[in-house]
């Protein structure tokens, strides 16, 4: 039954770009917003704008018993929770079952067992996806020298009853073993009372790379290729890159086999990235968590396959079939993203909320921009601090560079700091045009030098 | 609850003061409280704050646990209230100079009386107490008690029994004594 | 091969819709303008702009030498004519081919074919694509009686060698033959000096119909759907919608078919539109001819297809081919568009180019706008008058019209003179409502009633 | 040739004024011509001339069949240009008061010299006769000479040879004498 009004109850661009992906496909909108959110621009595009609380986000957007009221008293049949706030909470999408709401995103139960840790890693070992490769309790440094050859140096040898690092060491070769196992059980043993040790393949050298996937709940999953996300700062993404230029053919063949097989064991519906760890000098791939939602990232996969995947959660959503096969859905260019974020860069990312008085994007071939800004919006203080999402595409990753450095030039932004200088600073770094980097590279190469260009 | 009772500026008093200086027609507003310097402009290029005498408008804020009741400061600041289309049920018009509007505490569905085909808590014309209940508000069939929070006599009921309200919106207004 | 940087030699809408379109796929984009469209939306979005020539169409977008000249003198690779101007042009698509740059249309032998009346009949029927039934030379009354029979009432009855309507008669059955072809014949004789004539079926109570359809040269066709365009003032549309509600399954099913195969059978590039005579009363439909260029109207396909047809013109122009089955193309909405002109729909429809001094288009769920215009906008008076496109979708035409009434409402032009007026007397008008309408209603019933408004 | 001289108002010279308005940073432009009256103005209320004696600036407008030769009313006018970010290559600089420009009369490819090799037509510093041919414009291999059109010194040739110059781009500056 196609959907006829959403409710939509996130705020910032993505509001924005789901009452705009509501609107196209001629479906109506209601916008929940907190006080602090009236005048932002999703409440400006939508059809209805229905405040539900305080600026507190508690009061909210966290609260789901008023979002599923307010859909269940505006007439909508439909609600689409964005990401984050609520949007992987079974509790959110069980509400809505119960009261007739399409939660568009998985199923309540989905969700539940991709949200527990153990649970998502045994389907995937079901599925057959890769994991990261270990042991189970290692007795003798024997044994554990084995096991050492088996899995291929480095390793991480770990307390089975352990935490916080004690009795944990990496090993580069047997030696290591030799010269430490019997003082780190020992250490465990004191710490803990056990003595037991485990171990398991230690990634040094890694980038973070995602499948994005959609199933339309029959079982049929289709994946829309990957994205490199591999330039993080405290585990937040701050550049995200599709496709993932520097994995092997197939390699980036397993990867998606692996995903799609993964979330189509769960006969999984609507949107969901699987995310991976890839081990460069290994050459190898491991399972990390499946992200049930649309995730922030989502435009480089829509740039490189061309498909709109926010309308495509709603038509999934609406009961309409995955009509396509894979090979409908070739990744034919590159893309890359970076989220403009109104923080200080050279102040330890201090947020930095406030009214926007100059606001002029770039724009031009392969420039889109997906932002809730404009000049004289106030940022308020109360939220994340992303502002915008630059998001360029070209037929190559080298002219891809080349065009996000031109319009990252061309981008003002006055009346509030921004992390501009940093992204700036990260695209014409000489290592991402090469596409050298990894995981750590930002906190360890990229940052300290830009700090040095403020000495 | 009294204004002039010295208490600590929370972030939503600070949300409160930007929404009060969103809806009207001033060009700066400068607060100095705790120890805490707020400074607002319509002019992109203002820097420093130029009026520093400028204090706080008369305005009575309180939030109430109860309800949240505000005597607004001058018509032309209630007037204005939110410019979306279809915002706010009710809370359009503006309040009478000396009367005060008790607004929803939280968003959800307002009912006049405690239960179907039971007389309504109030009605216009009548005396209410502090802790007088004026109406129920339901969530998700959570129903909720809203208390007056002042004293005074009943002018208008601006919420519509068994229709939604957002949160702030004008439910009752009422002439304190 | 890919395109990598466009010349969009059209102006106003559509040349704001072309360098969008080409700007998502990454490719950019040289924009062509006469003096007088310097300051138009396509040339602020373009990445450069070249003044072609001035404002005299003749010496700037109708001169296909500058056209080439300007695309090989900026590095572009591709040329997008848009429609009206060259857009159906043998000698530019020719002169594109002779100068290495892509004409992103049809092969220009295509378009010469398509561009001949008596060609494209003949390619028609070839394809076995039902024209309106005819007669060769009859000679006698009985003849012609007996033809009568054949084709059914009504007939036109013409002079073979006429023109002008002279010899020219409608039966209505057997008795007019009897009673007035010897007259027509002897009229004819004594005009033209030949008294032979011959016959059609006359064709009263028609819609205009046309299939989008699209192929990549290789033979491989697929359509869009069909357009219900029969709301016209002297041949020029007005409202154009997707699907044509009127017509039964059946009959579209053969409309698409006849469309399909006429292009098919010339193995035709990119998109095309086959425009057909629905005849009402005999549930029948009649080849008129093919355009050989993106219509005006397109956007209701792509709103009832979800798919975007420009950037499609682009990736097949690129080489890409037609990856998709017909069934992946299904029609499951409705949409309409109305033109917004600058013309006083009281005063015989003037033209009142100007400046705009207040746009404030509608928006909401369903609603699209495809215009150059904005606040302080000049429209100039050396071109047409339209100044955009509302198109509105839902799921059903009832809802669709419901829509178009309360967008329309709403839409703010001020500064010139628009038809909003008189598009507002259509939407609303009963007849539009229950869909009974035919090509001469807009003339016949809907104008004398909107002039009565002013008495 | 002379602005003195009576002529009929044609839609190109409407065009012109028109250009020239936006240009400029008048408010208002009021001309009455063979019985054309035109009225021009960036106040979108206006409807009635407030200036009606305000006539058309001193500007020599001529499009004369070689060259399209504009003398700036001031400087500030033949200043502004187009603002598009990549247009009229070389047309972006002022034009020094009392001097002309040499605009190409159509889009194409600029030369300096009738073929390669061959001496250039004029050369800075060099005095032209009305007659005298300054450049070569080639659209498709169609070459066409551009005669000066004036009388005068050649101060600056602003078209780089070999480069495509679009419709009215300035090419060349003469000192007229």
């Amino acid at each position: 039954m196609p959907i006829s009004r959403v409710l939509s109850v996130n705020r910032g661009e993505i509001a924005a770009r789901v009452v705009r992906a509501a609107h196209a496909l001629g479906i109506e909108t209601v916008q929940a917003v907190s006080m602090a959110d009236r005048e932002s621009r999703a409440a400006q595009l939508a059809d209805r704008t229905v405040v539900i609380g305080p600026a507190a986000s508690r009061l909210s957007y966290l609260d789901a018993n008023l979002l599923v009221h307010t859909a269940l008293q505006t007439g909508c049949d439909a609600l689409h929770p964005g990401y984050g706030f609520l949007s992987e909470r079974e509790h959110l999408a069980r509400l809505c079952d119960e009261h007739g709401i399409i939660f568009i995103g998985p199923a309540a139960e989905t969700i539940a067992a991709l949200g527990d840790k153990l649970k998502a890693k045994a389907i995937a070992r079901a599925a057959g996806v890769p994991l990261v490769p270990g042991t189970e309790r290692i007795a003798t440094v024997n044994d554990a020298v084995k096991a050492g050859e088996e899995l291929g140096y480095p390793v991480l040898i770990k307390a089975s009853a352990g935490g916080g690092g004690r009795g944990m060491f990496i090993a580069r070769g047997p030696d290591d073993i030799v010269a430490s196992f019997d003082k780190a059980s020992n250490e465990a043993m004191e710490a803990f009372g056990d003595g037991t040790m485990y171990m398991e393949r230690y990634v040094e050298n890694a980038r973070h790379v995602e499948v994005q996937v959609f199933g339309d709940g029959s079982g049929k999953v289709l994946h829309f290729g990957e994205r490199d996300c591999s330039i993080q700062r405290r585990y937040q993404k701050v550049f995200e890159e599709a496709p993932c230029a520097a994995m092997p053919p197939a390699l980036r063949r397993q990867l998606h086999e692996s995903a799609v097989n993964l979330v189509a064991s769960l006969k999984y519906r609507n949107a969901g990235t699987v995310e991976f760890l890839y081990d460069i000098d290994r050459q190898a791939i491991y399972f990390i968590e499946v992200n049930a939602r649309i995730q922030v990232e989502h435009p480089v996969s829509e740039q490189v396959t061309g498909y709109d995947l926010v309308q495509l959660q709603f038509q999934i959503a609406g009961g309409e079939p995955l009509r396509w096969t894979q090979d409908q859905i070739p990744v034919t260019r590159h893309a890359i993203e970076c989220r403009l974020n109104a923080e200080d860069p050279y102040r330890n990312f201090k947020p930095s909320p406030g009214r926007i008085t100059r606001w002029v994007p770039p724009q031009g071939a392969g420039i889109r921009l997906d932002s809730h800004c404009y000049a004289d919006y106030l940022v308020p203080p109360f939220y994340d601090s992303m502002i915008g999402k630059l998001i360029v595409t070209a037929a190559s990753r080298e002219e891809c560079v080349r065009r996000l450095q031109v319009a990252l030039e061309k981008f003002v932004v006055e009346g509030l700091t921004t992390n501009l200088p940093l992204l700036k600073f990260i695209a014409t770094h000489p290592d991402f045009a090469a596409n050298q980097l990894n995981t750590r590279w930002l906190e360890q190469i990229l940052l300290p030098a830009f700090e040095a260009t403020q000495e | 609850m009294a204004s002039s009772e010295k208490r600590k500026v929370t972030a939503e008093d600070i949300e409160n003061l930007i929404e009060i200086f969103k809806q009207s027609s001033w060009d700066e507003m400068h607060l100095e409280a705790d120890g805490l310097e707020i400074f607002l402009s319509n002019d992109p290029t203002a820097t420093t704050p130029r009026t520093p005498a400028a204090a706080v408008p008369s305005a009575a804020m309180t939030n109430s646990a109860v309800a949240n009741v505000v005597v607004p400061a001058a018509a032309s600041v209630a007037a204005s209230s939110t410019t979306l289309s279809h915002a706010a049920g009710g809370a359009g018009a503006p309040i009478p100079d000396g009367q005060v509007a008790i607004r929803a505490p939280n968003l959800g569905t307002f009912y006049r009386a405690p239960k179907p085909g039971a007389p309504t808590y109030i009605e216009v014309g009548q005396q209410i107490e502090v802790t007088t209940e004026v109406c129920l508000i339901e969530v998700m069939k959570l129903f909720t008690p809203v208390q007056s929070g002042l004293r005074g006599i009943v002018r208008e009921i601006r919420a519509r029994d068994g229709q939604m309200v957002e949160f702030d919106a004008v439910l009752i207004i009422i002439e304190p004594n």
